[in-house]
């Protein structure tokens, strides 16, 4: 399966002009996408990236390999039905806030609670791109709208959260603005085996600018992110001053310094779910930092391998697979 | 106990039914009665019917459970319309079905049910057995539930378990009634319970009773024979139709050389084809259990992108759900089997009973120009032919297929003449693996089908969806000329494929004065009442289509030689808007909306009002 | 700058285009000419039509987003079809759009876009500016960013920003050209940016410049006047389909005393209903975003069961998603009015264009025998209108109503004339609060109408689902001559309705050489088309059909009138089919699939083809 | 909107003949309902139950109220609409765990992040009742079913983990055969402003009998089971005598006496998410009992009251909503 790596980026570049528009974070993403697939050892035409609806969905047409732009929400089940037909493709779904998380919900904790083998890049730009700006499923309650002129009503979905309640085996989150930071997040989410939810925050600079400014403009990112690294302590702050500890089962930011050391700093885990619960819990929460990387990951085998177990053990043990003798079933009889 | 001397009488066939409560396991009785009757040797035909509740009230004629059989040393098509005998296991199953018992007809009763609660239930006044409203019928009371009991004593079981055998009870008699072997349903037994000697010995000993009880009982003056049917040669079974068209389905993947990907979700009377696929594992079937219908049907899109032999099944609601995605595997054109097995509509409907409604919505129920090969399976063997020929036609063709089965005839059985293999016809796929001359939508060839490149080949990367697509390239288009060149190309691909079928055939003379037109299930009412009419000298003869869209393409030339045209079927006319529209013929409906199947009587009576009219 | 002194010409109206990038604001420049034409007291229809991508790539031929619009002294019915004046603002537009050009037409170009790139972009080898391809035509050629850059130089804003008002600069120049007032503009830009007032000075100076150019600009040597068209006395307004139709759902809310609640979800061409209604939360409209189709669907059946006046709106792919959900609202005769704004399909087709393709959708898309009323609109206004009567017919016949719209009247804007809500049809709700005689599926009233007995209700408590139930008490049932008698009903209760609605008229005389019949927003096209032919001397006459299911009770008769009969649509034949089945007429058709309305010569030219044939 | 307490028991029996199994779990579940619906002092026709398609399903029929037996998985989003339509309607969902989770899984999630205010009852029995046996996304791996004949390979969902995941604001889980929980349970979630959601474990006995058996039979159950009672600790045993404490950030299950007193034990606060989130992954863990009770509750207003609230404020700004001004626009002009 594996080749030398004669590919590069420019092999994944298709022949489609991209339509986003300027200044989309989409085409940041995209330029990552391009970067990792020639490093993965991976034959170019074992890849099939799979899209619903949306700006983000167009992302198939932009990559020279395989690729489906399906209907609104139904990426994750085509993908199911992919992979389960041909196991050994590098199946990637990309989708939208409102493709994921609104139509296509259902899907989405389906296939993370089968742990199908595929990658699923969430953008999250909180808002409907391509129909022009109504509020989605991950925008914040009040927000003004072309659907919600006196502001939304709807509490938001907290996008790892939700992937944690649907048993996602490994769950991360990076932000378009982040180049450095994606591309190996990019790269676990293919390594492991089962459903990877990466939810991809986004700027659509038209309908929703700045939306994630905060974690993004040089200025805060420092003190708003809270960069997750396997063993580490969650250390953040543009002096590397401040830390997460639990108070009860909550977070409490300390300072480091005469009260508190580096020690003292909850370590991250990622294979501890309750911790990343807790993690999950403080998108929102303007008191705290915005978790970006891994915060979950498990091992469980995955659905496609148990089926293919499955049919092995029956080809075994019925080794003649006979038509014939299915078509007889066991009351049979002949005319003469 | 002494037995009785009866006389033996011949008859050409004969139509009965089991009618009891839920859980008096009708079911399971009838369909040993038509596995024995098959192996027997006589042709056969099954009417199963069962409430839409796991378990409806106990004793309430909501309840009420049948399995209706006819049986005959001829060729027959349909359950039959009047019992020769009915079997009434309970109050309310003698409510619900003394109606249809001929005049002098059978009546087995099993008396024990006959409680006043059960008499009250079923919303009889008085006890029916007592009084004379039972005049006119052979009316046979046995207390079946004490026999059992009686014959089961020394068995250590509760007396719930033992009466749970009484449906052997009535089995023994009427294998005793037809002078047949228990040799099948001793098997049954022996196997089904293989893991319970107490529960095999029960349903022994009550079938053997129910078998000598009949020597014994004098009412009974007569048995009857119907002898052996005329086969063809070869190996038979019994089948249903769900079993006939998963196996065809199967035989097509084997056939092909592809991989059978199923993904669906459960829905009555759809379910058993997952059941059975779920079976097939050992030949490579891969079932995925979908969240929904939609999830089923995409992904079965996904997995015939990614080469598998992909299909679906579901049910009426089920369609509607998976509409969207069927108009992206329009677009895509990609090869893709989506099943119906019809129920009773609209919306829930009558989710356990049979309608041919849902005709209109495969062929026009898609957003868009989204045209469609539509199919339909005319018996329960046939299901076997037509799901095996959907196959053939999504993968030479490269479009997707619906067949359009019903609940009658997935459910009903009939004996299958076991097919040789390698008669069956060839199936061509589109796979393309060589570089040159390759585009993703590139339809030169004469089928109109463009190349099926699977991911994992290199230097055909590619991408489709649910835009608009250049011809040839498969890029984006919203080109207005391009639009309307792929909508009719879409369009002539359908239509292309009449060239590919069997032209469709008339029983009877090729011309007169009324011909009677079906799809579906309803098959062998209609040939039945044709034959009928047809042997008291009316010029009358039947067109059955197998092929919805396209239409065979004689089928135009072939209406013209009738002096009138009639359309025969469970819905309110929806093949009929179809035909006249096509065809500009005035065709007559016969139509029926009660989730049953056609008698053969209601047929021929509109034949010869009909006929008579001209 | 001396002005220079033009002619004045007197035209009966003019078709005009601005063409550019998506991001040159012509879909803003082409809505405020609209409006100030509307004011004017012109006649007038509009096109716009941009990408299906929120900004297609900067300068390419996908990226061409255009307004065209028709103004007239006259009652006109079409954007019109060949243009008097094209402004392009880029060679994409240039490209696309020369063709449709009126020889020695007016060619407005905003040459600073000629960069090598653009003109590469657009596919020319070479400029098109040089060269003689433009010879026949009169070309006007400004570096309009120029001479907006000089003309804001005194601001303090980016040279982007200040590019960005180059299309007011565009705006201003036409305005000159038909000797118009600005007023109308000057107050929308106050208005629009009221926040930013250096915008507002931009935007207004770019105007004016645009305007005062003209005065100067020595190769136009006429500007044009086109007088005001004569309407009938009242308060008029220009206004959009979707706007008109969100209107007539609010007024008949209102009119029938009721809350209205909207579910669904957004996709285009719908989501502007959903915007519309949204803004009108101090009437106590309700909109919820659902997280689909089927739960917008969905949540609208149970708001009509809790007694609100439910809607949803959306377009085809939305549809297929909603069948299985219509079929539920069929089976409980809920009043609920679905809204399909059609596009180009099939699947995600062409989502901002516009199609007819849905008609076969809405009449057959559903499991089982579910029919529904269907209803379209002709025009922009007449949105309002249809919308309104479907509310009514959903209240008064407690039953679900598919009004279909399409792309092109969502978008495009005519004069409406604001009615006097009084004289509007009142709307008849069946509520019913009395207990007495009270039965939930209790059909005993003329319109077959089953009382609305709202939860909170004392006394009438009850219920309803999806499974079949008996009439009157609406408890399931599963038997069998009930089942026949619902479905039989639920169809009467949609024939029935034809005695309500308004009986078909032709334009023209009640008989003659050919019929033209057309529905939904081709109105407008077959109408001009069918009054030059008559003005020439035809005996056409055009039926143009608002109520699709049922038809006017009239029609059959109509038809027969005519030697041939042409229906024009949008799709391949749909409204064909059934006119065909029903009457058995050999209709002709006229069919166009290419995303975009029929031209008024494409009409014509069929129609003449039709008659000589005689 | 209170009333009197003349209402009894058999106000809410509908003349319709329940057409479940007999000895299905479901009876006790509409018994308890029916004895609870009189004691909640509110008129009866202000009830209204909603269900999808199941055997569960058929609940409204046996109810003498309002009710909507609507279509597969949907009756959360009817009761949502219906909920807006008319905010008096005490609006109650039943439905199934293939209703509720498998096709109806995006609703669910929908309505509880909205939080409209309703209340959900899902009979959980692990399968496909109606339908005759097929496995449903709550039946555990390996399950031998119709449709799986050699056992089932997707993960089940935790729903209670789901429901959290969901941003759900009541979530709770009883039994049927536990008649003294359940009544108390279902009082609590009517009392919720918001969207209540009941997972209550139901046996069908024809398809998956004693699927919960461990946790009703009497002499497991006091060791299988873990009563929730707010501010109580977490103890349990048919002695009494054990109990949850948290190790790190799992609970482990200790034994009462010599080292551990009740102490140190864990006390329940359903309003400590994080908390809740712990009870909820030890759904199917065989080492720790089954929590059973009011896992989380917050408050948080409803989705129908800001919807209220808007249309009242925009009633207010604009006074006179005035169709004819509507009509006008701002650029209306006069023929005469
Ligand atoms: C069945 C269906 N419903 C609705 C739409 C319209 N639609 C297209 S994309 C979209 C939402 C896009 O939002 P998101 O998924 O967040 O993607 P983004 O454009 O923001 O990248 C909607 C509602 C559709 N195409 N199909
Ligand atoms: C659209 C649709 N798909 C499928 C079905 C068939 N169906 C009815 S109930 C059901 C599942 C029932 O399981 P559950 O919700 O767990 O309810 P239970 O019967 O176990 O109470 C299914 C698949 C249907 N009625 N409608
Ligand atoms: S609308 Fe927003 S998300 Fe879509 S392409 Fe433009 S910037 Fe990107
Ligand atoms: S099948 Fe199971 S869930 Fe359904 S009624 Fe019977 S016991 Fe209850
Ligand atoms: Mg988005
Ligand atoms: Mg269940």
């Amino acid at each position: 399966m594996t080749i030398e790596n004669t590919l590069t980026r420019q092999d994944f570049v298709s022949d489609q002009d991209v339509r986003w528009c300027p200044g989309c974070g989409d085409y940041a993403i995209l330029s990552q996408v391009q970067k990792l697939f020639p490093a993965l050892g991976i034959p170019k035409e074992n890849f099939l990236i799979i899209s619903g609806i949306g700006c983000s969905s167009r992302f198939p047409y932009y990559m020279d390999t395989y690729g489906f732009h399906s209907i609104h929400g139904r990426a994750p089940a085509l993908a199911s039905g992919a992979k389960i037909a041909n196991p050994d493709l590098s199946v990637w779904v990309v989708t939208g806030d409102g493709d994921a998380m609104s139509i296509g919900g259902n899907h989405l904790i389906h296939v993370l609670r089968r742990n199908i083998d595929m990658n699923i890049l969430m953008f999250n730009n909180r808002i409907y791109g391509l129909t022009k700006g109504q509020y989605s499923p991950t925008s914040e309650v009040g927000k003004i709208t072309k659907s919600t002129p006196m502001g939304s009503l709807d509490y938001p979905f907290n996008p790892p959260q939700l992937a944690l309640g649907a048993s996602g085996t490994f769950i991360a989150r990076t932000i378009d603005r982040e180049q450095k930071h994606m591309g190996p997040i990019l790269e676990e989410a293919h390594k492991h085996k089962g459903t990877s939810f990466v939810e991809i925050y986004q700027n659509c600079n038209i309908f929703n600018d700045g939306a994630f400014s905060d974690l993004t403009e040089k200025e805060t990112k420092a003190e708003t992110q809270l960069v997750l690294e396997q063993g580490e302590p969650m250390i953040f702050g543009a002096e590397k001053n401040k830390g997460l500890i639990l108070d009860g089962s909550n977070f409490k930011v300390v300072k480091l310094g005469s009260h508190y050391t580096a020690d003292d700093i909850l370590n991250h885990d990622k294979e501890d779910k309750n911790l990343a619960m807790l993690l999950s819990e403080i998108t929102y929460n303007p008191e705290l930092p915005v978790p970006i990387g891994i915060l979950y990951q498990e091992t469980k085998t995955t659905y496609e391998d148990m089926m293919t177990n499955q049919i092995e053990e029956a080809k075994q043990k019925n080794e003649s697979a006979n038509l014939e003798k299915l078509f007889s079933g066991t009351n049979s009889w002949i005319v003469d | 106990m002494s037995t009785v001397k009866k006389n033996i009488s011949e008859v050409d066939g004969a139509t009965i039914r089991f009618a009891g409560d839920s859980g008096d396991g009708m079911q399971l009785t009838g369909s040993q009665f038509s596995d024995n009757t098959a192996i027997f040797g006589n042709d056969l035909a099954t009417l199963p019917d069962f409430p839409a509740e796991i378990r409806a009230p106990k004793g309430s004629l909501a309840g009420v459970s049948s399995f209706q059989l006819q049986f005959s040393n001829k060729d027959i098509h349909t359950p039959g319309d009047d019992l020769d005998v009915l079997v009434a296991m309970n109050p309310a199953g003698l409510k619900v079905h003394l109606g249809d018992l001929k005049d002098n007809g059978m009546l087995i009763i099993n008396t024990a049910n006959f409680t006043s609660k059960n008499i009250k239930l079923a919303g009889y006044d008085d006890n029916p057995l007592d009084g004379n409203s039972l005049d006119g019928y052979q009316v046979i009371k046995v207390d079946m539930t004490k026999l059992v009991a009686t014959a089961l004593e020394d068995l250590g079981l509760s007396s719930k378990l033992k009466a749970r055998s009484t449906n052997m009870f009535a089995l023994g008699l009427l294998y005793w009634l037809y002078g047949r072997s228990l040799d099948s349903s001793i098997n049954f037994i022996q196997k089904k319970f293989a893991k319970a000697p107490d529960i095999v010995e029960a349903n022994l000993k009550a079938l053997n009773s129910g078998y000598y009880y009949g020597e014994t009982l004098e009412v009974i003056k007569t048995t009857y024979r119907v002898n052996k049917a005329k086969f063809e040669k070869g190996k038979y079974r019994n089948i249903m139709g769900n079993n006939a068209l998963a196996l065809g389905l199967l035989t097509a993947a084997q056939r092909s050389e592809l991989d059978l990907y199923y993904g669906g979700y459960p829905i009555t009377p759809a379910s058993d084809i997952l059941h059975y696929l779920a079976q097939y594992k050992s030949f490579g079937v891969k079932t995925f259990q979908a969240e929904d219908e939609i999830a089923g049907v995409v992904s079965a899109i996904g997995a015939a992108f990614a080469g598998n032999l992909a299909i679906t099944a579901t049910s009426g609601p089920g369609v509607a759900l998976k509409s969207e995605a069927l108009g992206l595997a329009v677009s895509t054109e990609l090869p893709l089997v989506l099943v119906n097995v019809q129920r009773g509509g609209p919306s829930t409907g009558l989710p356990t009973k049979t309608e041919q409604s849902d005709l209109n919505q495969a062929i026009y129920g898609r957003n868009g120009e989204a045209p469609m090969v539509v199919l339909a399976a005319a018996t329960p063997s046939d299901c076997f032919i037509m799901a095996y020929e959907s196959c053939r036609i999504a993968l030479k063709y490269m479009i997707p297929v619906i067949l359009l089965s019903d609940g009658y005839i997935a459910n009903g059985s009939e004996p299958w003449k076991i097919p040789d293999i390698n008669t069956l016809p060839k199936i061509e796929t589109r796979i393309q693996k060589m570089k040159e001359g390759y585009a993703p939508y590139n339809h030169s060839n004469p089928d109109l089908a463009r190349p099926w490149a699977l991911p994992g080949t290199p230097g055909m990367e590619h991408r489709v969806g649910g835009l608009e697509k250049w011809e040839e390239t498969g890029h984006v288009s919203y080109d207005p000329e391009n639009h309307q060149k792929m909508v009719e190309l879409r369009q002539r691909k359908v239509d292309i494929i009449a060239k590919d079928i069997a032209p469709a055939k008339v029983f009877g003379k090729e011309s007169g004065d009324l011909l009677v037109i079906g799809w579906g299930g309803t098959h062998g009412a209609i040939r039945s009442a044709v034959e009928t009419a047809q042997d008291k000298g009316m010029t009358v003869s039947h067109l059955h289509l197998r092929h919805l869209n396209p239409f065979p393409k004689n089928l135009g030339e072939l209406l013209v030689k009738f002096h009138k045209v009639m359309i025969a079927e469970l819905n309110l006319g929806q093949l009929s808007t179809i035909i006249r529209s096509k065809f500009l013929v005035d065709a007559v409906s016969l139509n029926k909306v009660q989730g049953k199947p056609f008698t053969q009587t209601e047929v021929y009576n509109k034949i010869t009002k009909l006929v008579k009219g001209i």
